[in-house]
């Protein structure tokens, strides 16, 4: 009786150990300072590319647990012209720069607008969408001037450019600011604040699902661009996503994807030529 | 006199600057019963601790089995103090493992003998004790008397080559105390080495062939038992003496 | 509108994706649980060995994991020591880093408080009929104090289940995540949070709940002596 | 390491400072009235302990994330809408109650019988008894238990980020996100944390050794 619980003890705790070994041997040391280059991408024969998780239609997760959306379709096809896997690491939008540059993606395809700040700290590749701040309120109150928010309360999600423009540039909002955008959008819903501001292409997807909500002011500041983000100093990725970014807008695959992922979820405000790049 | 199993040399300890332990030179002889005398708080109790090892000192030196050891010195101690059993007044056994696992763990686990030898073993002297009934038992299910016989099995199992006492009856109900000195009695007509320290008069009177008196930690008289208590050679011990046979 | 609530559970392959979100807090619990447990042990067992060289050490440590809580340290490990220090871990190998250190820094505290209030004697005892240092651990002080550790023991490994909610912050796909990801897919419908959300919290309480009444009958055993 | 961001924050730290602190005393204080109470209804088995019972089986064994989530998520479809603040005061009273009240009933257990026993025979009633007696032996041996709650209450409230308030965890992501001073952040929440909780660790041992020496006697 005695033995049989020790053996057991013992099998279980070697299982348990193995188990940890090699979780803990695992251990790569192969991320350089400047990140994996194009060779090392391929030879461990596996992209590592950060997404939205809750960002529908650019980066979510559908029903069947299989992942979805106009950047999604983007990392499939780079990991396809690559000839490798793709591996996601769901993230935050505050998230996105420290996972490039600790060596956690290779890539980041999550509705990444270039801004000189980010400009400093890590590489964009060439732009992939235009992209533009939007602020959406519910339709009986409607928000249609920045001056009608004074003193109101405004949803941002942390990390995006919109909260730095309300940071920076217009400062008598009260802000709230979640960590994803699940949290914001439940928050707003939830009557939490009198408007929500993020990129306008994304606040014309989720009001078209919610219609007693609108798009009020449908463009702040100036237009922007999103583009691949990449671990600063890593020239050969930049160089590699920069040629697939040409070769894809030659194909037209940004306008396929479009209509792909986005067009059902737009209402008839938004066409095409608002969203993607033709050069 | 016969040959000495224990000599210590000009031992010195101090608790800060309390000197409990006062140049101490004794010698214990082999094969007899030696008692230790004297006051409570005459350093009767950290003597037989320095005995094993359990007290360190300060400086002197003590020859056990013909090794002299430094004060100290832990890892001879390690080697030399399986060849000594103790027993002490608070009659802790591990209140974790029954009686016979208590006896058992030295054995076993430091003197790695055949676990049928040591189990028969441990039965006799179960036996030899009264206990025979008790070895499944817990330590919580036995009064303070049984635990102690139990502990004196214990030290006995891993054949001490010497027995120290350390007042073993002082908290025990005084109908505990004629079992725990009968077995004690017994042993000493076995001609096992031990040094006793007790206040149980009557019964050091009887067992001792060895009497060493403290006073303040310093040796104030030792020698031959019956004469000490017949007649006693400095004026401190009679007046001990005294005060004790009531 | 309720009842199509409840089926979004079942919906797909929901259920299965939360259960495997699930998975994952268990496994990171589980394996930091063991490796804390061990660390914890030896280290509060030295503590009280009164070596006083690793002491100021091991006090440091304590208190750094102690003080500092477990966002920022995820965060440390996660993000700011690969770069520095030119080693990457995945967001699994980093949460059990954390989680093990953390738990074998204060349960080594427990181990220390627990061994400490054996009396004296227990090891004056071990030591006559001369075990070593090891086996008088072994054998009589971690053996005595396991009734006295085992509900800090519970309480903590409860507290580093719980913990494990904040994951979703480094990418790793716990339940909580999956939450997220299947109320987001199911915007459009109201109830759908209320549900996911008292779902996961049926999870952790069920795990939870298990393990506070094994460590319950586990106690009563291991008392029967006293 | 750059001193210009450090200083460039300091006012938003120093303002989610005092949030942290106020939003933790109302908390914790919440807590301790929450857990003596409880721990009063389960030690005499008063009437309804059974429900206090699995009220703090309830929240000691869900993660304050969830039930956070649950409050400020969840709640407003039935038509209760809490606001932020008032749903992490609630969410940590709820939370800290019951670990308060476990570290309550630890040290009233560690009464001895005969304590009460010679209380019940000069004719003490119970709340006299409790008053004069129970409480204040009880309060001294669950002194360290209560502390270290404390600790871990005030280090639970990094969890408040979720419900977006901007305490110090929120700013510090917030910052973050924003300038990308990742190292530079993470050092002053860290310092902003240990302000507060390295004085009570030090403050904790202090009392358990004090407690151990008064239980003992040496």
């Amino acid at each position: 009786m005695n033995k049989i619980r020790k053996i057991i003890l013992l099998l279980s705790a070697t299982i348990v150990i193995s188990v940890i070994g090699s979780q803990l041997l695992t251990v790569k040391a192969e991320a350089s300072q400047n990140g994996r280059s194009v060779k090392q991408i391929k030879k461990a024969g596996e992209i590592k590319i950060a997404v939205f998780g809750d960002l529908k239609p650019y980066g979510w997760v559908d029903k069947n647990g299989k992942r979805q959306g106009y950047d999604i379709e983007l990392a499939k096809q780079i990991a396809k012209d690559l000839g490798v896997k793709v591996k996601y690491v769901q993230v935050n939008a505050n998230a996105r720069v420290d996972a490039l540059n600790s060596g956690k993606v290779d890539l980041a395809l999550a509705n990444f607008t270039v801004t000189p700040e980010r400009e400093k700290v890590i590489d964009f590749a060439k732009p992939y969408m235009k992209v533009s701040i939007g602020v959406a309120s519910k339709k009986t109150n409607l928000i249609t001037k920045v001056s009608q928010l004074d003193g109101k309360n405004l949803i941002v999600n942390k990390g995006t450019t919109a909260e730095t423009y309300f940071t920076k540039n217009y400062t008598k909002a009260n802000l709230l600011k979640f960590d994803s955008k699940t949290q914001q959008f439940a928050a707003l819903k939830d009557g939490r604040a009198d408007a929500i501001t993020d990129d306008n292409s994304y606040l014309f997807a989720w009001v078209k699902s919610h219609s007693d909500y609108q798009v009020g002011i449908k463009k702040l500041g100036t237009q922007s661009y999103v583009s691949p983000g990449i671990q600063k100093g890593n020239k050969s990725l930049l160089t590699w996503t920069n040629s697939e970014i040409n070769r894809l807008n030659q194909s037209n695959f940004f306008e396929k994807d479009y209509n792909k992922t986005l067009a059902p979820f737009f209402g008839d405000d938004v066409k095409s030529s608002d969203i993607t790049i033709t050069k | 006199m016969s040959e000495h199993l224990i000599e210590v040399r000009n031992l010195n300890k101090f608790y800060g600057k309390k000197k409990v332990l006062d140049e101490i030179n004794v010698t214990i002889p082999k094969n007899k019963v030696t008692v230790l005398l004297g006051p409570s708080g005459s350093g009767k109790s950290t003597m037989i601790r320095t005995f094993n090892g359990l007290e360190p000192f300060n400086s002197g030196t003590i020859t056990l089995f013909g090794e002299t050891i430094a004060a100290n010195n832990k890892k001879q101690w390690a080697i030399i103090q399986t060849r000594i059993g103790m027993v002490f007044q608070s009659y802790d056994l591990f209140p974790n493992m029954t009686v016979i696992k208590n006896i058992l763990l030295g054995p076993l686990k430091v003197q790695k003998r055949s676990r049928e030898e040591v189990i028969k073993k441990a039965r006799d002297l179960l036996k030899e004790v009264g206990l025979e009934d008790y070895e499944n038992a817990y330590p919580r299910e036995l009064s303070g008397g049984q635990k102690q016989r139990v502990a004196i099995v214990r030290a006995l199992i891993l054949n001490p080559e010497l027995m120290l006492f350390d007042e073993v009856t002082a908290s025990l109900d005084p109908e505990m105390v004629r079992g725990i000195l009968d077995i004690l009695k017994n042993l000493a007509n076995q001609n096992l080495t031990m040094v006793i320290v007790t206040h149980e008069m009557n019964f050091a009177r009887q067992v001792a062939d060895k009497v060493i008196f403290l006073e303040n930690g310093k040796i104030i008289e030792q020698g031959d038992g019956q004469s000490f208590f017949e007649n006693p050679t400095t004026k401190r011990a009679e007046a001990f003496l005294e005060s004790m046979s009531f | 509108m309720q009842i199509l609530a409840i089926s979004t559970i079942f919906e797909g392959n929901n259920l299965l994706r939360l259960l495997s979100g699930l998975f994952v807090t268990i496994e990171i619990s589980v394996i930091s649980i063991f490796i804390g447990t061990v660390l914890g042990l030896i280290l509060g067992s030295l503590w009280t060995t009164g070596n006083h060289l690793i002491q100021p050490f091991f006090k440091l440590y304590l208190e750094i994991f102690r003080v500092v809580p477990t966002i920022p340290l995820l965060f440390l490990f996660y993000y700011i020591f690969p770069r520095n220090l030119n080693i990457n871990l995945s967001s699994m190998q980093v949460s059990i880093l954390v989680f093990s250190l953390w738990f074998a820094a204060e349960f080594s505290d427990i181990v220390r408080g627990a061994i400490q209030s054996i009396s004296k004697n227990q090891r004056e005892n071990a030591y006559t009929i001369g075990l070593s240092m090891f086996q008088t651990y072994r054998y009589v002080l971690v053996p005595q104090s396991i009734p006295n550790i085992l509900p800090a023991f519970i309480n903590l490994s409860t507290r580093i289940i719980k913990t494990t909610s904040i994951l979703l912050l480094i990418s790793v796909t716990d339940v909580i995540t999956v939450g997220q990801q299947i109320i987001e897919a199911n915007a459009q419908d109201t109830l759908v949070p209320l549900l996911i959300y008292a779902l996961i919290a049926l999870f952790y309480f069920l795990i939870n709940f298990l393990l506070s009444q094994l460590s319950q009958r586990l106690e009563r055993k291991f008392r029967k002596y006293e | 390491m750059s001193w210009a961001y450090i200083q460039q924050a300091m006012p938003d730290y120093i303002k989610a400072f005092w949030l942290r602190l106020k939003l933790s005393t109302i908390g914790i204080a919440g807590a301790v009235l929450v857990g003596i109470v409880a721990a009063f209804i389960i030690y005499y088995k008063i009437p309804g302990h059974r429900i206090i019972l699995s009220y703090i089986e309830i929240a000691r064994n869900t993660p304050l994330l969830i039930q956070l989530f649950f409050i400020y998520y969840g709640l407003p479809i039935t038509g209760i809408k809490i606001p932020a603040q008032q749903t992490a005061i609630i969410g940590l009273v709820f939370l800290g109650g019951a670990y308060m009240s476990d570290a309550f009933l630890g040290g009233l257990r560690a009464v001895p019988k005969i304590q009460i026993e010679s209380g019940r025979a000069i004719g003490l009633s119970t709340f006299q008894l409790s008053r004069f007696v129970v409480f204040p032996q009880g309060f001294i041996f669950s002194l360290p238990a209560l502390a270290a709650n404390v600790i871990f209450l005030i280090k639970e409230t990094s969890i408040f980020t979720v419900i977006a308030i901007p305490e110090i965890t929120n700013t510090t992501l917030d910052l973050i996100g924003q300038n990308y001073r990742t190292n530079e952040y993470l050092l002053m929440m860290v310092s902003s944390y240990a302000v507060i909780l390295i004085p009570l660790s030090v403050f904790l041992s202090w009392i358990e050794r004090r407690i151990r020496y008064a239980n003992f006697g040496n």
